[in-house]
């Protein structure tokens, strides 16, 4: 049940994104967005871990873990066509959508900016003394940010309850982590924090899962903070448009290979969860969901300008 | 009544904000045992604990953006950047995170980030400075800025009941000063209301943080020579109370501003455009601005006070306005 | 003559610069291979290798403060912080370095910052910010903000060859655009000189940057209507041109700024405050500013461009100044 | 004569600071200070190892690195009088000053500000393959600032010609290590970006000397950066007025047990290097070098207006 449960989300995610990257060519939506076509079992997977009360926050590159966690695909695609029924009303965007009554606690569109704030999310926790988990999801362009440093030497010290959670997607839009990390090991950086660091494989759903549930656990029980590594590749582009000449189409090919949705029917199939039969009609649900979104959005009404104007101060 | 410090009352303030409201917790270097550089928040460790007053590393833009997702969260998070100087480092998590949270996000943000700006104690360039011009731009930060022991306090509990983020500025020359209080903290005083501190018909001179006690000292020479001043002390820059300047300068015809920042892209600026917008056909004189000089705050005493306005080139610049025909 | 976009001149303007001195570095993130986010520093990777051409991790802080060590060491830096709303993570190196090397420290800091600012690309309330503002306060400073290919390359080149520390903007909707320009690049041209972009007795626009891209048009509408802007477009905003501001309000007695960041706190108020305080008697009618509403920028399309000024909106308030009576 | 000179060096570090907390006391100068009692083995350890082509920057606490550079005294302090004849003339104060021509980039008011600068000098330095190092003294509270983090990314990355070599004195203000550093091993920071990082004796000259030839050798070679922790301790209060509540005076007194100075004078007699009396000769020279110092500074003219007035841009 999990694992077939963890496909329906992955392959959500992986239509989502694509649709999201054929409405961007097609010209139906304007701005910008980064898709994570590849990275759909670090998602799935966390998000798979965490409890009901606990928090997650991730970057510009979202869209994966806020619909693992529960996004209503409509109104988080409604950010990019700038309805009012988005997350932030149409205000926000990709980059800026944030829905605390499921534990999302945002998408952010500063690489490293969500560091903090899924802490002080963390802080609360310890201070109310709840059973909450934060999961704070970034990038390994985003472990370079002096935030990241300051914050989890804090965390550490104060044993908050907060996983950092890296998705070493092998590049920083075009800075390869060879070229961004003197170290490129990120669980290394645990040390100089006295945390656990392990890297994973953050293709796989399963090894995601297990890490993240049980470090979840040990920061429930009061252990504080660890930092997970998930080795994964984003297949799509930075941003839209992105030529990527900063990597050759075989080494893309390659990491195809590892697509982790295909290695999910794979294994679906190879552990009879699944019949050929049955993913085609989970294929055929989830393209259902997405073209309804896709209405859905276009026929809302746009973002209200009179409530944008008076919304710079909370009561 | 009685007489205390400005820092007094802010460390009675925030024990008084601490006993009512558990979800108010204090964060920021050296606030616990060390109370402060200048010792504000002295004494209240031992009295709530290291939870609720929480000696930090030195990391302002964690401290910032630590304190902003707690607040989010439900906290009501005090934090304490020990020069304003350093929240240069907190400029991001200050404009791009806590200044979008109700406006695009939706969420609530009660944080105030309280802070020293001034010169006057040849500290130097990097401990001097009033920087309180990078949030003045900033749509979606309250800013206030007392200028004396019962605004300090009315306006403090006001910043921590806000639920917006909220830059509240201690000077570092009104902490030793010494104020005739009530025995009991004042009420909340809300935002966006000037105070009228001396009434007068010769001109208005509008001011803030320490630069009121300096307007209020000229007024006072000023009177000597028959000059009757109206002194506004603006309490909030954000939001600004511009109805109230605006009423006393229909009625003087003469305005003058004093910053202690340097002159150019100040708070003052902005201040003069809007009564130029909203007064124009009633300004004798285009409006003055006083000013820090643009430079850096020098360290040496000899060169220092001479950067920034004072009592003296106040009364005189005033002087002069008043008295041009 | 050829017919070039902004990108392409400031690629060129950096190439040519490369080329002259090779103490002139670029170092930013993703500049090398990838070209920068729009391309400005496409092909100089292949030219220059990556010793000169240096991509960095996604470090704003240390990229500012490695850079300003090395411009002291006797290094021209040129960075680039890939949009306008990170150099809030560059503030404090900008602000307590930086800018206080010559007047402190007594070194010089030939430092360039290049970085986009602006709205219109859907991008959101974090990439879409004009804060230029943030700068504007600081003595020791300097800021160019061309509107057009050939005074981005000028200025640039002068940006460059300064010893002191350049905001140098380059705004977002700029570079796509084409501009007719001189077979070879420009020679510097000196800061602290505005351009009467278009002469007119009417009234006087104010602008930088893409806004007086803008208020040009809307000047060519204004004038079927009969009416004639004179647009001034600033190039620097510091140093600021006021001479000019001047001499054009005297001629014309009616002025308007356009910035398109937020209103409050802007730096059209530092200007509306100097046009006051200088040219008080000539002035028919207050000096009004046309700016961005204080809010942040939305991402919704419908709403983005609504919150900043537009042809539409500048040439609607220019008409009203240069009718009323 | 190695040692000799380096205990002259420390004798004058360690009267200059006294002379300055006397100062303040009898209101003679005015504004901060932060001296480096009890830490004076590490500036003039350091300072022997560097070359004159070599750079060094510091903090707010840098006196001592001045001196040991080759500061002249009555330069120095006359930051503190405010006169025309201090290195930054007067305007800068002790925590902004700088003197390139002695390879001295600067003390430095923000904590942490120090270490990127140092690093811009290593790269100016690697462009121009000149082979000078950059020696960077910052304290273990500066360690925390994320700016070390990105700095120390990516100096490694980059094989920069900068040694970091952080005075562990056990407090930043008053803020023990235990509380600042989750965990205090500041060396074990060198890992996560792939430097070396060692933690050694700042108390004896002869080590700290040692092990930053070391290493200064290394990065001469093109070997990259590393990362040095001395540990010593502040026998001196933060700055002026400060009542040290925050430690025991029992504390204090073990750590004067370790007092460099005395430390070294013991070393002098023991290996014969220096007789009771000639130490007692250099004690002299050297009051008598800050005496005149003093008289030097209050003699001098105030800082000057008119040239601070036009000082805002360079030419
Ligand atoms: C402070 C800041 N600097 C730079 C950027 C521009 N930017 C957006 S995403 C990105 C790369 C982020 O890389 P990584 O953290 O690895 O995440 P990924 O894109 O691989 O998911 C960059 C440089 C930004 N948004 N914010
Ligand atoms: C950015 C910044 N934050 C805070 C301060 C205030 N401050 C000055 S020194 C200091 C402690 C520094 O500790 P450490 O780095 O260990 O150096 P030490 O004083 O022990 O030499 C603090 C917090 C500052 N000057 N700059
Ligand atoms: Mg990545
Ligand atoms: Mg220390």
């Amino acid at each position: 049940m999990l694992l077939k449960a963890a496909y329906n989300q992955m392959l959500l995610i992986r239509y989502f994104e694509e649709s999201i990257e054929r409405l961007f060519l097609e010209g139906r939506v304007m701005g910008t967005a980064h898709t994570c076509i590849g990275q759909e079992a670090v998602s799935v997977g966390v998000a798979t871990a965490l409890q009901p009360q606990d928090a997650m926050t991730t970057t510009h590159r979202g869209h994966g873990h806020f619909l693992a966690r529960g996004a209503e695909p409509a109104k988080a695609m409604a950010e990019l066509f700038g309805k009012s029924i988005g997350y932030s009303k149409g205000r926000g965007g990709s980059q800026m959508m944030m829905a605390p009554e499921m534990g999302f606690y945002g998408s952010n569109g500063i690489t490293g900016g969500s560091i903090p704030f899924a802490t002080g999310i963390a802080l609360d926790a310890s201070i109310r003394k709840t059973d909450r988990v934060s999961a704070c999801m970034f990038g390994d362009g985003a472990s370079n940010q002096g935030v990241f440093h300051e914050t989890l030497n804090m965390a550490a010290l104060w044993k908050l309850p907060v996983l950092y959670i890296v998705e070493n997607n092998g590049y920083a839009m075009s800075t390869s982590t060879d070229q961004g990390l003197a170290n490129p090991c990120i669980a290394d950086r645990a040390k100089a924090y006295n945390i656990p660091g392990v890297t994973i494989n953050g293709n796989d759903f399963e090894e995601v899962y297990n890490c993240v549930q049980q470090y979840a656990e040990a920061a429930r029980q009061g252990e504080g903070p660890a930092l997970i590594e998930c080795m994964t590749y984003r297949l799509s582009g930075h941003s839209r448009g992105d030529p990527r000449v900063y990597r050759t189409r075989e080494e893309e090919q390659e990491a195809w290979k590892r697509d982790p949705v295909k290695t999910m029917e794979k294994q679906l199939l190879e552990r009879k969860v699944l019949t050929a039969a049955q993913i085609e009609e989970v294929q055929q649900k989830t393209t259902a969901i997405i073209d309804k979104a896709i209405i859905t959005c276009e026929n809302a009404p746009p973002a209200s300008a009179a409530e944008f104007q008076n919304s710079l101060f909370a009561e | 009544m009685r007489n205390i410090t400005f820092t007094q009352i802010i460390r009675e303030t925030l024990e008084a904000e601490l006993t009512r409201d558990e979800t108010i917790f204090l964060m920021g270097e050296d606030i616990g045992v060390y109370g402060g550089p200048f010792g504000a928040s002295r004494g209240l460790l031992e009295k709530f604990g290291s939870e609720r007053i929480r000696d930090t590393p030195i990391s302002e833009q964690a401290i910032t953006g630590i304190a902003i997702g707690a607040a989010v969260a439900g906290q009501r998070p005090i934090i304490e950047i020990m020069f304003m100087d350093f929240i240069t480092l907190a400029v991001d998590q200050m404009v791009n995170m806590a200044a979008k949270l109700h406006p695009i996000y939706g969420q609530n943000c009660p944080l105030v980030l309280r802070t020293t700006p001034g010169a006057g104690r040849g500290y130097g360039a990097t401990h001097s400075q009033s920087l309180e011009r990078i949030f003045c731009g900033i749509p979606g930060i309250k800013i206030a800025a007392p200028s004396n022991a019962r605004d300090g306090s009315a306006l403090l509990q006001t910043a921590i009941r806000d639920n917006n983020p909220v830059l509240f500025l201690e000077h570092k020359l009104l902490y030793p000063m010494r104020f005739e209080v009530d025995d009991k903290l004042p009420e909340p005083t809300p935002f966006g209301y000037a105070k009228i501190t001396r009434e007068g018909e010769d001109l208005t001179i509008i001011a803030w943080s320490y630069m009121s006690v300096l307007a209020l000292q000229a007024a006072a020479k000023l009177s000597n020579d028959d000059i009757e001043a109206e002194v506004i002390d603006l309490r909030t820059l954000a939001p600004l109370d511009i109805d109230t300047i605006i009423e006393s300068v229909k009625s003087t015809g003469r305005v003058m501003i004093i910053e202690e920042g340097p002159l150019t892209g100040g708070f003052a600026g902005e201040i003069a455009a809007q009564i130029t917008e909203q007064a124009f056909e009633y300004l004798d004189y285009p409006v003055k601005r006083l000013a820090g000089d643009d430079l850096p705050i020098p360290s040496a005493k000899s060169l220092e006070l001479n950067c920034i306005p004072s009592v003296a080139t106040i009364t005189k610049a005033a002087s002069d306005l008043a008295l041009a025909d």
